[in-house]
């Protein structure tokens, strides 16, 4: 696979793309920790193939948002509709099997396994051999691993991260852990992607890296993203659309520009951004 | 640092060593299993330091028929695992007498192994009882008595006191026992006989793991109020039961110890007068017997005594020694068929099987009251059992009965069930001992 | 430049996703096996093959169980000394009550049937009885290890390590209440009945040492053969997530309930064989005495001094734990000679064993702080130092 | 329903027609829960303070007791062996600290939980090597004969045919004055300030200048000083051999119940455990189950509570964060 041509991002903000139905609705999400509201009623939804971006100030409830949307928290109030059903509780390996990815904000990968495992991992979904065969290894078992590790090599290629493939990720510096992170949760082949601040922390060629992996992997494997970041000129760069959070609650919806002109963002948020 | 490094070894090893450049000939082998540390140390170590007293002197006095011993110790622990793992250890370095572990379990695993290896194991008064049947274990032995036969006799005891057999209907006796093989073997002769005589056996396990925690059986025991107690105990479990025993304020002469329950070492580890309590025993205690003299004059007098010589004389330290003059006057019986020269396995077992010590003898050898007169059979390797009681003074141990033999005609029978049982289950063909 | 990769070349995946990837590897690995399967039978004593190298591979076994679990997947236990005698204890009943294959048919359907049985070459290839047995036993103790590790999926590390003596100690007291464990035995000791394998005795103390020996050997490598695959295959990697970040693991649709009992019920099959050969094969009988807490301290010290997470690791962590003992108990008796020559005192026994004690609790300390993740990390970095060689890096 | 009758009504019943045993045996769970505890204090203080998991309290109490023991055995009069067992404690920690700790911080618990099972091996290899194998009597003229309730007036008022022993009353006792004792260090002392410090946030107890490995050695001491009062409370009641530290693994379900870093959790689930595990054992394991059920009840017992609260009774809440 070759590399996507690196080209300065605003014209990337201009392309033509197919956005489709609604992919993802959330209504009226309410989550409380104890007394304490991270969440009151929520809403907004992403859509096929578009690239959603989540903002606002720390202590938000973005990350909250992420963790209830892939099962990890139980709002105590609301729906979520996903592919047209309205779900009730779920853990978040049935959320992965019904192809919501997710990366983290702290970096959370794998320590003790090497590149390669931690993006093979991501393939566990779609491995089916027997228990037997994977203690023999042959059969199933042995063509299946071949066949994803290939599967994964492109995902390595992709991401131009061949030469640390063999390296425990323990030890890689922070910006290709992430990158690595990206990797895995790519490897599961997610229709909705959630991005936790996949930037933070990265010097500006790192981001523009970033930035290329998210929409090539938003064009070419049609993935839907949602992404939490801070950046305001990655965001409004790169997303179709933005939501803005503050103390909770929802501020503001809509394109980039229309949020951008919203006089309650600017002064809720931007204007008192440290950024 | 009492006795951090005795002298003991060092003196037997010097004296085997000076002993083998004289007499070129074998020496015949003592593979001891012992104890000495752990929860069971304080009785293991007076049981090994009066083998070794005793071997030291048969080679002080010339050997067995000129013949003379030699022996290595192994520290089991009484554990089961270490002591198959020393016995391994042992085994290969010397034309084998006899092994004796002193512990249940690990003669239950080294059943098959010493028929395997043609090696004797002497279990003396303990282990499996059932290998009192020669004809499906020729290779063990158990005598003077087994743990049913030791049952049997204490409950004879017990009916005497209570004014008969069936004055024992309806009365409660209880059995504290070591939760662990050892402990468990004489619960189904008890269970037996509580079917026969009409009492209600209660039985009360103390696990290994804890065996210093006995509060939960002793008030249990309070509230329960059996006429007797009876206790198979070891290691540190005597003593907590002896004390737990004295603070319910038990009748302590209605406290029956076994003849492993029944030592200095357990009435004053317990940290209690417990007077009146009683024990079983198979020999005299205290260093009465002629042989005492010899040991001081030839070993303790020459500073190459084993262990403490306060110690001499206590039940376990004689034990010790009627394990090794056991063993001793097997390798002579056997000597009288095969020579004056180290034996092999199964010359020895030989001697073991046809070992008839009489009474006459055993004051030859100075062993008065120390082994008792013993017969053994092909066909019988437990002789013939019975044994004496003593009780505690508060000070020592005064043995007050005569011989209470036990009940054969009851034991023998169940002893052969169960060896063929074994026997079915393992494939072995009983010998015949017809002949 | 002694080790090293360069020139290998892998051109497939199947090649580069081998066990051994590097041909020294694959030679030192052959090596090894001949050594331990030809030279070492003709060359040592009963005694080393008996009660030093066959309770090492035993021992080994039950390490490589527990690392699949600890190692592997995260879940601290020390119930190990519990399911081993699990599979002590389930093994005999089966080899008491199922004779044979034939008698198994024959209780099910009422007609007993030989079967064939030829022998060829002296070895009588459909004798597997036992082997069935053994995985019967483990299976039974893969289930109730699975059982036991329900609690995982709610109480965590050095908790869960609590609640696993839960099943220590409930398990052991059950082996000592029940008599049906022993077929009512009176003392509560199973024997060991003898059996074979291939038409060769492999259990009961008149089996010779060496087919006891081989019959541990091939089955301590067909078990690491099989640890080995499953941690390079999915299971292994649902493990590994699992213990190094759980909820991620989640996230990407690792089930956590499914990994951590699928790692308790493969550890228990293993430390069930495991106990099962170390009633059969080693102390030649079942008894509780053999599987205390403190073996479970001692696998646990071998999967931890040998490193987490290797195959390596638990060979190197059994042979530490296994060995030094009686090494240093064999070493300091044989002192003693030395020592009278000098005139000196001689160690008692007891003073062997407690100068044992100190010795093995100060080495345990000492690979702690030398290498805290284990013998098997020391090998890997020895490997880095041939690589470069003769450079410094 | 049969089920329900000998397994509940019995046991019930057997309760009811004599709740003088039950009373008795309350008070004897009591006696054992605080003798638990006080290990368990013994392992709360290292943990609040280190996060090590000290295996080795358990071989503490022994070597401490040993100690005691052997320089009694040497004629030396209590007040001067106390102390030097006392001091032999302190010394140890100092070792522990230097030896060990150092070169193993910021080492996983795993391996710090491991090397303690080290020490507990090098402890009881120690104290046997310089005392011997031999089991010891650790005497030093405290009480421990048992009380008859029947013998005294209030017992007689009460109708109470109960026995209850000395070294029980005394294992609450000393129980209660450790862990009054332990607050008011905790609270009032600079060293006790300082630890608290440490234990909520290390790096910036070191940041205000406390010097962690003088803090280590304190709680490493200070646990010692828990391991010879449990020592010689222990003492009265036993011989002094190596089952002593199986019986400290009775102080790990201890623990656990009371939550690892409180220490009147430590307490509170010593109490509940040894009275549990004595009832059950009284009324259910010795004439239902064949008795021994002391072996793991206490154990099967932190498991449901566990489920219910994984951190404990009193422990610190743990909290999942992404």
């Amino acid at each position: 696979m070759a590399p996507a041509e690196a080209a300065p991002l605003s014209e990337r903000a201009s392309r033509a793309r197919q956005v489709g139905e609604v992919l993802l609705a959330v209504d009226n999400i309410t989550l409380r920790f104890g007394g304490v509201a991270a969440l009151t009623n929520i809403s907004f939804d992403i859509r096929q193939g578009e690239i959603r971006a989540i903002i606002g100030p720390n202590g938000a409830g973005k990350s909250s948002m992420l963790n209830v949307i892939n099962g990890f928290y139980h709002p105590q109030e609301g729906r979520i509709t996903y592919q047209g059903k309205t779900r009730a509780r779920m853990r978040p390996h049935e959320a992965a099997k019904r192809g919501i990815g997710r990366t983290f904000q702290n970096i959370a990968l794998f320590k003790g396994m090497t590149t390669l495992d931690n993006i093979m991992t991501g393939r566990v979904l779609k491995m089916h051999a027997g228990f037997l065969a994977q203690v023999v290894y042959l059969g199933r078992a042995k063509q299946e691993e071949l066949a994803h590790r290939a599967a994964v090599e492109r995902i390595i290629d992709f991401l131009e991260i061949q030469a640390i493939r063999n390296q425990p990720v323990g030890k890689l510096p922070y910006g290709l852990q992430k990158r690595v992170e990206l990797g895995r949760a790519l490897a599961t082949e997610p229709t909705l992607l959630l991005l936790d601040e996949p930037m933070a922390g990265m010097n500006l060629e790192e981001k523009e890296d970033m930035c290329r992996f998210i929409l090539d992997a938003n064009e070419e494997f049609g993935t839907t993203i949602a992404l939490i970041e801070h950046d305001m000129g990655v965001v409004m760069d790169i997303s179709d659309r933005v939501v803005v959070l503050d103390y909770g609650r929802k501020l503001a919806d809509g394109s980039p520009d229309v949020v951008r002109g919203d006089p309650a963002v600017i002064d809720a948020y931007l204007g008192v951004s440290h950024d | 640092m009492r006795r951090v490094i005795t002298s003991g070894v060092l003196a037997a090893a010097v004296m085997a060593a000076t002993v083998g450049v004289t007499h070129a000939a074998e020496e015949q082998y003592f593979p001891l299993l012992v104890y000495r540390t752990g929860p069971y140390a304080a009785n293991g170590a007076q049981l090994a330091n009066g083998q070794i007293d005793y071997l030291k002197l048969i080679n002080a006095k010339g050997g067995v028929n000129g013949v003379m011993v030699k022996w290595e110790e192994c520290e089991t622990e009484y554990k089961t695992d270490l002591g198959v793992e020393c016995y391994e250890r042992l085994k290969g370095n010397g034309k084998v007498a006899a092994i004796s572990p002193f512990s249940t379990g690990i003669t239950y695993a080294l059943l098959e192994k010493v028929a395997a290896d043609q090696n004797v194991l002497f279990s003396m008064g303990y282990g499996r009882t059932s290998a009192a049947d020669g004809r499906v274990f020729p290779w063990v032995f158990n005598f003077p008595a087994t743990y049913w036969s030791q049952a049997t006799s204490i409950m004879k005891y017990v009916a005497e006191q209570e004014g008969g057999a069936d004055k024992l209907n309806g009365k409660k006796i209880a059995l504290v026992h070591l939760d662990h093989p050892y402990g468990k073997e004489p619960i189904p002769t008890l269970q037996k006989l509580a079917v026969d005589d009409g009492f209600e056996l209660l039985l009360y396990p103390v696990p290994p793991t804890s065996m210093t925690d006995q509060k939960s059986i002793w008030l249990d025991i309070r509230r329960s109020k059996p006429d007797w107690i009876l206790m198979w105990g070891w290691g540190a479990m005597n003593p907590t039961a002896i004390k737990e025993a004295s603070l319910i304020r038990y009748p302590m002469d209605h406290f029956i110890g076994n003849w492993w329950a029944a030592a200095e070492v357990d009435v004053r580890g317990s940290g209690v007068p417990a007077e009146g309590y009683i024990g079983a025993n198979f020999h005299e205690v205290g260093a009465k017997a002629p042989i005492f003299a010899e040991i001081k004059s030839e070993l303790y007098a020459k500073g190459q005594g084993t262990g403490p010589e306060a110690e001499l004389g206590e039940v376990l330290y004689n034990r010790g020694i009627a394990n090794s003059a056991f063993t001793v006057e097997a390798m002579v019986t056997a000597m009288k068929k095969y020579g004056n020269k180290a034996l092999s396995g199964e010359e020895i077992r030989w001697g073991f099987e046809n070992l008839d010590i009489t009474q006459a003898r055993i004051d030859e050898l100075g062993l008065t009251g120390i082994i008792p007169p013993t017969k053994v059979t092909c066909a019988n390797h437990e002789g013939s059992p019975a044994i004496k009681l003593q009780r505690w003074d508060g000070k020592s141990w005064t043995v007050f009965t005569d011989w209470i033999p036990a009940m054969t005609d009851l034991v023998r029978p169940l002893i052969e069930a169960d060896a063929a049982q074994y026997a079915k289950e393992n494939g072995i063909e009983p010998r015949s001992c017809e002949s | 430049m002694l080790y090293r990769e360069t020139g290998v070349f892998h051109s497939s995946y199947a090649a580069d996703q081998a066990i051994f990837k590097l041909p020294q590897d694959r030679y030192a690995i052959a090596f090894w096996l001949v050594v331990a399967a030809v030279v070492l039978p003709l060359t040592v004593s009963n005694y080393v093959l008996t009660d030093l190298l066959t309770p090492f591979l035993i021992m080994a076994i039950a390490a490589l169980g527990l690392n699949v679990l600890t190692g592997y997947c995260g879940q601290l236990s020390l119930g190990t000394g519990a399911f081993m005698a699990l599979g002590g204890y389930m093994t005999y009943k089966l080899v008491t009550a199922l004779p044979s294959a034939s008698a198994l048919i024959g209780s099910l359907t009422g007609v007993e049937l030989a079967l064939p049985d030829p022998v060829i070459l002296g070895i009588r290839p459909f004798d597997l009885w036992f082997l069935a047995i053994l995985i019967g036993a483990g299976l039974i103790t893969a289930v109730v290890g699975l059982v036991f590790g329900l609690p995982s999926l709610k109480i965590k590390g050095l908790y869960l390590a609590v609640t696993t003596l839960a099943a220590q100690f409930f398990l052991v007291w059950l082996f000592i209440k029940v008599p049906w464990f022993t077929n009512y035995s009176p003392a509560g000791i199973a024997p060991a009945p003898p059996r074979t394998l291939l038409g060769l005795q492999v259990t009961g103390a008149a089996s010779p040492p060496v087919n006891r020996y081989l019959f541990v050997l091939a089955l301590t490598c067909l078990a690491a053969l099989a640890v080995k695959n499953v941690t390079r295959c999915k299971v292994g990697r649902s493990w590994m997530a699992i213990r190094d970040m759980d909820i991620a693991a989640e996230m990407i649709g690792i089930s956590p309930t499914r990994a951590k009992l699928s790692a308790f019920a493969f550890s228990s099959f293993l430390i069930g064989l495991a106990g099962a050969l170390w009633a059969f094969v080693k102390i030649n009988s079942v008894q509780t005495d053999a599987y205390g807490i403190l073996v479970s301290f001692q696998v646990l010290f071998m999967v931890i001094i040998g490193g987490l997470g290797t195959v390596l690791g638990s060979f190197l962590g059994a042979a530490f734990v296994i060995l030094t003992p009686i090494l240093l108990n064999i070493g300091l008796t044989a002192l003693n000679p030395g020592l009278q020559a000098l005139g000196l005192p001689a160690f008692e026994v007891a003073m062997i064993k407690h100068i044992e004690f100190m010795i093995f609790g100060a080495l345990i300390i000492f690979f702690l702080i030398v290498e805290p993740h284990g013998l098997a990390r020391l090998w890997q970095i020895a490997k880095q130092k041939l690589r470069t060689w003769p450079f410094p890096y | 329903m049969e089920l329900f009758a000998t397994y509940v009504l019995g046991p019930l019943g057997e309760m009811a027609d004599n709740p003088a045993g039950v009373v008795e045996t309350v008070i004897g769970g009591l006696g054992n829960g605080f003798l638990y505890a006080l290990v368990a204090i013994g392992f709360v203080i290292i943990f609040k303070s280190s996060g090590v998991f000290n295996f080795a309290q358990g071989a503490m109490v022994f070597f401490a007791a040993l100690n005691f023991a052997g320089l009694l055995e040497l004629g030396l009069p209590w007040y001067l062996a106390g102390p030097l067992a006392l001091g032999a404690m302190f010394l140890f920690a100092v070792l522990v600290e230097r030896v060990a700790l150092r070169p193993l911080v910021g080492q996983s618990q795993l391996t710090l939980f491991m090397a303690t099972i080290g020490i507990s091996f090098l402890l009881q290899g120690f104290g046997e090597a310089i005392w011997g194998g031999n089991p010891h009597l650790l005497k030093v003229g405290l009480p421990e004969d048992s009380l008859f309730a029947i013998d005294y007036a209030w017992g007689q008022a009460l109708g109470l045919d109960i026995i209850i022993q000395q070294s029980d009353l005394l294992a609450i006792a000393t129980g209660l004055v450790m862990v009054g004792g332990l607050f008011l260090f905790f609270q009032f002392s600079r060293v006790g300030r300082a630890l608290r410090a440490v234990a909520d946030d290390h790096a910036a107890a070191m940041s205000v200048g406390i010097p962690l490995q003088h803090m280590w050695i304190a709680v490493w001491a200070l646990s010692g000083l828990a391991a010879f009062v449990a020592a010689t409370i222990w003492g009265t009641k036993i011989q002094i051999e190596p089952t002593m530290i199986n019986l400290a693994l009775k102080a790990l379900p201890v623990l656990i119940l009371g939550g690892l870093t409180s220490i009147p959790g430590a307490v509170i689930g010593g109490c509940i455990i040894g009275i549990s595990e004595l009832l059950f054992e009284t009324y259910w394991g010795q004439p239902l189950f064949g008795g021994a059920t002391t072996e793991w009840f206490a154990y099967l017992l932190t498991v449901p509570v566990l489920l219910i609260r994984p951190q404990g009774l009193f422990g610190e809440r743990l909290i999942e964060r992404v």
